[in-house]
C-alpha cells in the first residue's frame, strides 16, 4: 500500500489560536480511515486545509507525492480530492439529476461549453446515470432536492461528491442527524464505495467507526494524540481519557 | 486654501448629520433604506415653509425641521418599514427607491419644483476673515452646531444606557433581544433620531446644498458613501467618512473643476475594494 | 453501467427541461403578430423591445447566478456611446455598431468583474452604481468626444443590410431590435440550458458545493458578468441606432433602477422575466403618463412600495396560472 | 404660495389637450405638438411657455388663416430621449403639422432629425445655444441666442472700464457658448478672461466662487440655467465678492424674473444683458405682462414665456400667410423674415438663418418699490446671432 494523500508539519493559526499543530498524516490507498476527537480538536479545519478552503500557514499536503498546498479549492477537486459537508451544502433548487449532471459536467471538462446540450452528451449521461443507480437516486432524480426527505439529501450529498469520480474521499460526518428509518441504506451506501477510493471519514459515531474504519487518527487540540488500529486506539488510555471518556457509549 | 479647507469641513459636517441615522438604522437592522434623503427634504422644506408663510425665524424653525421628521420617522417605521426588515437587500432597495420616487413627484406636486430659498437672518450672513483666511458666519454656525451634535451623539452612544444597549444590539441583534433588549422600540426609536437628524441637516443644508424635490435622489449617493465608507457600528466611522467626502468634494472641484464629481465616486470604489467592509469599520472575526 | 433504459430516461428528463413550452411559442407569435397589431405604436414597442433585452441582461446575472447591481446601466451606456461614436466616425453600418457596442461592453464587464465579484450583496450594489456613476462623469467630462451634456448629435444609420432604412414610423427600427432580442434570446436560452448554464444556477445556489464540486467559480462568474455586459451593450447600441442620438442619460441612475424594478415585475431566473416586466413597465408608465403627465414618478413608486409589500405574489401568482404549468424549476423566488 | 396655483395647473395641463383635442374635431384643424419639461428641474421653463401659449390662443382666438390650431402639451421632463419619441409619436400619430417648445439645448438638438425627416417646422421657444438652427432646415427660434446676449456684455464691460473679468458657466452647450463668445469678444477688445466650468448637476458654487475671490477679477461673468441663479447669488454675496468690488455681469438668466424676486436684495446691482426684462418700457409688453398676471397670479412672465409667446404667434402669423397651408415647407417660407412687435420690443426671424434678430437691452437689477427688476438703461438695436452672423 502506498500513500495516497499526506501532509506535512500542517500548521494553521487564527488570531492566536493554532488550530492545527503540526500534524504530519498519511492516507493510504484504498484506506477506510476514521478521523476522530472531541469538539473543537481541529478536524474541520484539518479537512479544510486538505480541500483548500484555507492555507495552511506552514507545511504542505501532497497528492499521490504531487505538492497540491497552493492549489484552489476546484484545482484539487479535479485531482481527485472531493468531499462532503457535516452540514449539507446542495443545490436545492435543482433535481438530483440535475446536481449529478453539473458534478459530472465539470468532471469532464464541459464547464465552459456554452452551447453544448446537456442531452446531447452521451458520454456525460452515462456516467450521470451510473451515479444515479449506484446511489439509488433514480426514482427521485426529477424531484426538487429541497422537497426530499433528510436522509435522501444525505445521500445526495455523498453521490455528489463521488460523481467528481474522486481518489480521495473526505465524509464529514455521513450519517449525522439522519433518522433511523433511513439510516441503514445511507451505511449501506458508504460500505458499497469502491475499494480504489480512499476514504477519509470524520466522525462522532463510534458504532459508525467500528463498522467501516480500518484504521483511526485522533485529533486534540489541533495535534495528533494517536494513530492506529481501531482495536489498538479504543484500549489506548490516553485516547479514552481526552475523548472516549466523554463518549461514553464504546 | 485653508478657506476651501473650512468650507469643506462644513459641508463634510451638514453630511454627516444627515447621514448618521442612516448608518445606525443600517447597522441596526442591516436595511438598506435609501429613502432617508426623503426625511431630510422634509426637514428642509418644513424650514422653508415656516419661514415663508408663518415668518419664524431661522433658528425656530430648525427645531421645527428636527421634530417633523422624527415623526414622519416614527409614523412610517410603524406602518411600512417594519414588514421590509425580513426581507432581502435586493427588495429592501426597491422599496425604499419606491419611497424616493414618491416622495420626489409629491413634493414636487404640492411645493412646485423650483429651487426652495430662505433669507438668514443678517447675523448669519457674510464673513469675516482670521489672518487672511475668510470665515462664513453661516459655515461657522452650521459646524458648531454639527460638531456639537457629533460630540453629543458619541457621548451618548458611549456613555448611556440608551447607547450601550444600542451598541450591543448593533453588535448581534439577536444576542441582544436573548439579553432582554427591547430592540424593536429601540430600533423605532434610533429610526425616530436619525430621520430627525436628517431632518435638521435637511434644514441647515439649504443655504449649501440647495433644496428641491430632487433631493433625495441627487444625494442618495453621497449618504451611501458616508455610510458605506464609515461602516455602521460607530459614530466617529461615518464622521470620519462625512469629513473625507466633504473636504474631498469640495477641495476637488476647487483644483481640477474639470474632474467634477468623478473624484468623490472613485474615491468610493477604491475606498470599497481596499476595505469592503467600510473603512473605519472594526475588524470583526 | 446501468444499461440503456436508465440512459434513456436521463436524456429524456433533460430534454424535457430545455424543451419549448407551448406557452413560450405564444409569446413569441405575439411578439411576432405586434408588428401587425400596433402599426401605430412601434415606437413604444421599440422601447419595450430595447428594455427587454436590457432586462434579459440583468436576468443573466441577477436570475442565474445571483449577483445584484444598481449600476447596470454602465453597460447600457458604454454600448450605447459605442455604437454612436463608430456610427459617426468610421462606419454607420448598424450591425457593425451592435458588434462593436457589444464587445466595448463585453470588455468592460470583464475589466470591472473583479471589482464586483466580491463582498456582500450590499458592498455589490454600492460597487456598481459607483462604477455606473463614474462612468457618467467620464462620459460627461470627455465633450470633446461624446459631446458632454448635450449628448452625442448627428448620428445616421446607414439602412440595414443596405436596403432596409430607419423609418421615421420605427418600423424598420421595431423590426430590427425585436430581430435582435429574439436572436440573443434563443442564444441566451441555449446557454441558460448548457453545461456552463447549470454551473451558474450551482454557484447561485450554493457557491461552496459550487467550488466542492470542481467549479471554478470566480471564473464562471467573470465569464457571465461579461456575457451579461455584452447583452447590456447590444440594448445601448440598438437604442443609440433606432434614436440616432445618445445622452448621458443612458448612464443615469433610474436606469439602472427601472431596470430592477422591470425584472422584479417579472420575476427573475426564467429568462421570461425581463420580458414580461419590460412590457408591463412600459405600458404601465405610458398609461400612467397619458392621465397625469407630470407625475407618473408617483405612481411608479407606490406601485414598487406596493409590490415589495406583498403584490409580488399576486402578480407572480396570475403568472403562473396564465403559462399554466411552467417547468418546476422555473419562476424560482 | 405656490400650493394651490401648482395644483390648478396641473390640472389644466392635463385638460389642455383634452378638450382643447375635443372641441376641434369639427373644424379642420392644424395640430401643434408642444413638447415641454412640464417636471423635473427645469419645469419652471415648461410652465412659463405653456402659460404663455395658452395666453396668446386666448387672446388671438385658435382660428388663423381658416384652419383651427390645436395644441397638444407633452413633458418630456427634460430629458433628450423623451423629447424625441413624444416629437416622433406626434409626428407618427398625432400627425402635428407643426413641433414647438424645447426647454433644453440637448432637447431641441435630438428633436433635429425628425423636424427634417418628416419636413415639418421645430418652433425652438428657449433653448439658446447659437448651432441649434443649424441642425436642421425646419429649425425656427423665437427666444434667443446665448452669443447675441453675451457678446454685448463684453463691449458693454470694456467701455465701462473693466479690465480682467473671470466666467463661471455651467457646463453644457449654452454655457459653453455663452462663456467663448464672451471671451472672445473681450479678448479681442484688449481684457484679460480667466474660465471655470460648473458641473449641470452641482450641489455647491462654494469650490468655484473661492478660486474667483483668490483671482480678484473686476467682474464675475456669469451663466447658469435659470432656476438655480438664486443659490448662486446667495453664494456670491456670502463669499464677501460684492464687497471686494467684484461686479456680476452676465446674459440675463442669472437674473431670470421667475425666481428675481426671491433672491432678496443680494441680486441688486447685477448687470446683465438680455433681450427680455417684465420692466421693458413698451405699451405691448405692459399689456402682455398685465394679461400674463391676470391669467397666472403671483406669476411674472420671464423670457422663456416671451419666447412661447412669440413662437405660438409665429405659427399663427405663417398659418394666416399661407391661408391654411399647413405643408412643412410652405410654413417655414412665410416664417422666414417675418416681423412685428413683440413684448421684449421689435422682432424679425432671419429668413438666412432662421433666427431672431431683435434689441438686447443692457440692465441693472433694482428695487422698485418692494419688487426687484431688471431696468434696461441700454440698448444694443437689431442684434443677428454673431456666430452665424460671422460665417
Amino acid at each position: 500500500m502506498s500513500a495516497v494523500l499526506q501532509t506535512f508539519n500542517l500548521v494553521k493559526t487564527f488570531g492566536g489560536i493554532t488550530a492545527t499543530d503540526d500534524v504530519t498524516f498519511s492516507l493510504e490507498k484504498g484506506a477506510r480511515h476514521a478521523l476522530i476527537g472531541p469538539n473543537g480538536a481541529g478536524k474541520t479545519t484539518f479537512v479544510n486545509l486538505l480541500t483548500g478552503v484555507l492555507r495552511p500557514t506552514s507545511g504542505r499536503v501532497s497528492l499521490v507525492g504531487q505538492d497540491i498546498t497552493g492549489l484552489s479549492r476546484e484545482a484539487r477537486v479535479k485531482r481527485g480530492v472531493a468531499r462532503t459537508f457535516q452540514i449539507n451544502q446542495l443545490f436545492r433548487t435543482m433535481t438530483p439529476l440535475e446536481m449529478i449532471s453539473l458534478v459530472t459536467a465539470e468532471r469532464l471538462g464541459r464547464g465552459m461549453r456554452l452551447f453544448q446540450r446537456l442531452d446531447a452528451d452521451g458520454e456525460a449521461i452515462a456516467e450521470t446515470a451510473d451515479i444515479l443507480a449506484r446511489f439509488k437516486l433514480e426514482d427521485i432524480m426529477d424531484q426538487r432536492i429541497a422537497t426530499l426527505p433528510y436522509g435522501k439529501q444525505r445521500q445526495i450529498e455523498i453521490a455528489a461528491a463521488f460523481a467528481a469520480r474522486p481518489s480521495v474521499l473526505l465524509l464529514d460526518e455521513p450519517a449525522a442527524g439522519v433518522p433511523e428509518a433511513e439510516r441503514r441504506e445511507l451505511l449501506e451506501t458508504v460500505a458499497a464505495l469502491p475499494d480504489d477510493v480512499s476514504v477519509l471519514l470524520i466522525e462522532h459515531d463510534m458504532d459508525i467507526i467500528f463498522r467501516f474504519a480500518t484504521r483511526i487518527t485522533v485529533l486534540v487540540n489541533g495535534r495528533v494524540l494517536t494513530e492506529g488500529e481501531p482495536a489498538v486506539v479504543a484500549r489506548d488510555a490516553a485516547v479514552k481519557q481526552a475523548y472516549l471518556g466523554e463518549a461514553a457509549h464504546v | 486654501m485653508l478657506t476651501i479647507l473650512f468650507d469643506g469641513i462644513a459641508y463634510g459636517m451638514v453630511l454627516f448629520v444627515l447621514a448618521c441615522g442612516l448608518s445606525v438604522t443600517m447597522g441596526l437592522m442591516n436595511f438598506v433604506n435609501l429613502a432617508h434623503g426623503a426625511f431630510a427634504m422634509l426637514g428642509g422644506y418644513v424650514t422653508v415653509l415656516l419661514m415663508q408663510r408663518l415668518g419664524l425665524p431661522f433658528l425656530a424653525s430648525l427645531p421645527a425641521a428636527f421634530l417633523a421628521a422624527a415623526l414622519a420617522g416614527i409614523v412610517l417605521e410603524r406602518l411600512v418599514y417594519r414588514p421590509m426588515y425580513a426581507k432581502s437587500h435586493l427588495d429592501q432597495v426597491m422599496f425604499s427607491i419606491g419611497l424616493v420616487f414618491m416622495a420626489v413627484a409629491g413634493t414636487d406636486w404640492l411645493l412646485g419644483s423650483s429651487q426652495q430659498i430662505i433669507q438668514l437672518p443678517r447675523w448669519l450672513q457674510g464673513r469675516f476673515y482670521v489672518l487672511g483666511v475668510g470665515i462664513g458666519y453661516y459655515r461657522l454656525f452650521v459646524i458648531g452646531i454639527c460638531g456639537l451634535l457629533a460630540v453629543a451623539l458619541q457621548w451618548g452612544f458611549a456613555k448611556t444606557r440608551f447607547g450601550s444597549r444600542l451598541r450591543a444590539a448593533v453588535d448581534d441583534a439577536r444576542v441582544a433581544r436573548g439579553l432582554g433588549i427591547p430592540v424593536n422600540r429601540l430600533f423605532a426609536l434610533t429610526f425616530a433620531l436619525g430621520s430627525g437628524l436628517a431632518g435638521l441637516g435637511g434644514a441647515l443644508g439649504i443655504e449649501l446644498m440647495g433644496l428641491d424635490p430632487t433631493f433625495p435622489l441627487k444625494f442618495m449617493i453621497y449618504f451611501l458613501i458616508v455610510v458605506t465608507v464609515g461602516g455602521t457600528s460607530t459614530i466617529t466611522g461615518p464622521f470620519l467618512a462625512a469629513m473625507l467626502l466633504g473636504v474631498a468634494d469640495v477641495m476637488g472641484k476647487y483644483l481640477v473643476p474639470q474632474a467634477g464629481a468623478f473624484i468623490i465616486y472613485a474615491l468610493m470604489v477604491i475606498l470599497l475594494l481596499l476595505r469592503p467592509e467600510g473603512l473605519f469599520a472594526r475588524a470583526r472575526t | 453501467m446501468s444499461g440503456t433504459v436508465l440512459e434513456q430516461h436521463v436524456r429524456q428528463s433533460l430534454r424535457r427541461a430545455r424543451r419549448w413550452h407551448p406557452a413560450e411559442l405564444a409569446f413569441w407569435l405575439l411578439a411576432a403578430a405586434s408588428f401587425a397589431l400596433f402599426p401605430t405604436r412601434f415606437l413604444i414597442l421599440n422601447e419595450i423591445a430595447i428594455l427587454a433585452l436590457f432586462a434579459l441582461s440583468l436576468d443573466l446575472i441577477l436570475g442565474y447566478a445571483g449577483i445584484v447591481s444598481l449600476g447596470h446601466a454602465a453597460f447600457l451606456g458604454m454600448g450605447a456611446y459605442s455604437a454612436g461614436l463608430l456610427a459617426k466616425y468610421v462606419t454607420a453600418d448598424p450591425l457593425a455598431g451592435l458588434a462593436f457596442g457589444m464587445a466595448t461592453s463585453a470588455l468592460l464587464g470583464l475589466l470591472t468583474s473583479p471589482l464586483v465579484l466580491r463582498g456582500t450583496d450590499l458592498t455589490r450594489l454600492m460597487i456598481t452604481l459607483g462604477v455606473a456613476l463614474i462612468l457618467y462623469e467620464v462620459a460627461n467630462s470627455l465633450a470633446w468626444l461624446t459631446g458632454g451634456a448635450d449628448g452625442l448629435q448627428g448620428i445616421t444609420m446607414a439602412p440595414i443590410f443596405g436596403t432596409f432604412d430607419f423609418d421615421i414610423f420605427g418600423r424598420t427600427a421595431y423590426l430590427y431590435s425585436l430581430l435582435v432580442l429574439f436572436i440573443l434570446f434563443l442564444i441566451a436560452r441555449r446557454i441558460v440550458n448548457s453545461p456552463f448554464g447549470l454551473s451558474l444556477r450551482g454557484i447561485r445556489d450554493n457557491q461552496l458545493r459550487a467550488a466542492a464540486s470542481g467549479v471554478p467559480v470566480p471564473w464562471r462568474l467573470a465569464a457571465i458578468y461579461a456575457l451579461s455586459a455584452a447583452y447590456a451593450g447590444a440594448a445601448g447600441a440598438l437604442l443609440a441606432q433606432t434614436t440616432q442620438f445618445v445622452s448621458l442619460d443612458v448612464f443615469d441612475f433610474h436606469r439602472s433602477a427601472d431596470l430592477m424594478l422591470v425584472l422584479i415585475i417579472g420575476g427573475a431566473g426564467y429568462l421570461y422575466g425581463g420580458l414580461i416586466g419590460a412590457i408591463a413597465f412600459k405600458f404601465l408608465q405610458d398609461a400612467i403618463a397619458t392621465f397625469t403627465p407630470q407625475y407618473w414618478m408617483f405612481w411608479i413608486g407606490l406601485f414598487l412600495v406596493l409590490f415589495v409589500l406583498g403584490g409580488r405574489e399576486l402578480i407572480h401568482g396570475a403568472i403562473k396560472a396564465l403559462v399554466a404549468r411552467f417547468p418546476e424549476r422555473g419562476a424560482s423566488s | 404660495m405656490t400650493f394651490r396655483r401648482t395644483v390648478l395647473k396641473g390640472f389644466m395641463a392635463g385638460a389642455l389637450a383634452v378638450t382643447l383635442g375635443c372641441a376641434a374635431q369639427a373644424q379642420e384643424v392644424v395640430k401643434v405638438g408642444l413638447i415641454l419639461p412640464m417636471t423635473g428641474p427645469f419645469a419652471s421653463t415648461g410652465r412659463q411657455i405653456e402659460a404663455a401659449v395658452k395666453l396668446f390662443l386666448a387672446q388671438s382666438g385658435a382660428t388663423h388663416g381658416g384652419k383651427r390650431l390645436e395644441v397638444i402639451l407633452k413633458d418630456d421632463t427634460g430629458n433628450a430621449d423623451a423629447t424625441r419619441r413624444i416629437a416622433q409619436e406626434l409626428v407618427v400619430n398625432d400627425k402635428v403639422a407643426v413641433l414647438a417648445g424645447f426647454g433644453l439645448t440637448p432637447l431641441a438638438m435630438a428633436t433635429a432629425p425628425i423636424a427634417t425627416q418628416a419636413k415639418i417646422p421645430q418652433i425652438v421657444m428657449a433653448a439658446a445655444t447659437a448651432s441649434i438652427t443649424e441642425a436642421s432646415p425646419f429649425i425656427v427660434r423665437t427666444s434667443f441666442t446665448l452669443p447675441q446676449a453675451s457678446e454685448p456684455m463684453a463691449d458693454w464691460a470694456w467701455s465701462n472700464g473693466i479690465k480682467r473679468v473671470f466666467t463661471v458657466v455651467t457646463d453644457y452647450g449654452p454655457g459653453i457658448d455663452a462663456e467663448t463668445s464672451f471671451a472672445n469678444k473681450f479678448k479681442a477688445a484688449g481684457g484679460t478672461v480667466e474660465s471655470v466650468r460648473v458641473p449641470l448637476r452641482n450641489p455647491d458654487f462654494a469650490p468655484f466662487l473661492q478660486r474667483v475671490s483668490e483671482a480678484k477679477p473686476d467682474a464675475l461673468f456669469v451663466f447658469v440655467p435659470s432656476g438655480i441663479g438664486a443659490q448662486f447669488m446667495k453664494q456670491f454675496v456670502e463669499r464677501g465678492l460684492d464687497k471686494a468690488g467684484v461686479k456680476l455681469i452676465g446674459p440675463g438668466d442669472v437674473v431670470d424674473d421667475d425666481i428675481l424676486n426671491g433672491m432678496g436684495d443680494v441680486a441688486i446691482g447685477a448687470i446683465t444683458t438680455h433681450h427680455y426684462s417684465a420692466k421693458h418700457d413698451s405699451a405691448a409688453n405692459q399689456a402682455f405682462v398685465k394679461a400674463f398676471e391676470a391669467a397666472n397670479p403671483g406669476v411674472r412672465p420671464n423670457f422663456m414665456a416671451v419666447g412661447g409667446y412669440d413662437g405660438m404667434r409665429l405659427i399663427a402669423e405663417a398659418l394666416k400667410a399661407t391661408n391654411g397651408d399647413a405643408s412643412g415647407e410652405k410654413l417655414i417660407a412665410a416664417m422666414k423674415g417675418a416681423s412685428w412687435e413683440s413684448p421684449r420690443g421689435p422682432i424679425t426671424i432671419d429668413p438666412a438663418t432662421r433666427d431672431i434678430i431683435q434689441n438686447i437691452y443692457v440692465r441693472r437689477t433694482e428695487k422698485v418699490g418692494s419688487d426687484l427688476f431688471n431696468i434696461e438703461f441700454a440698448t444694443i438695436p437689431q442684434v443677428k446671432d454673431p456666430v452665424k452672423a460671422r460665417k
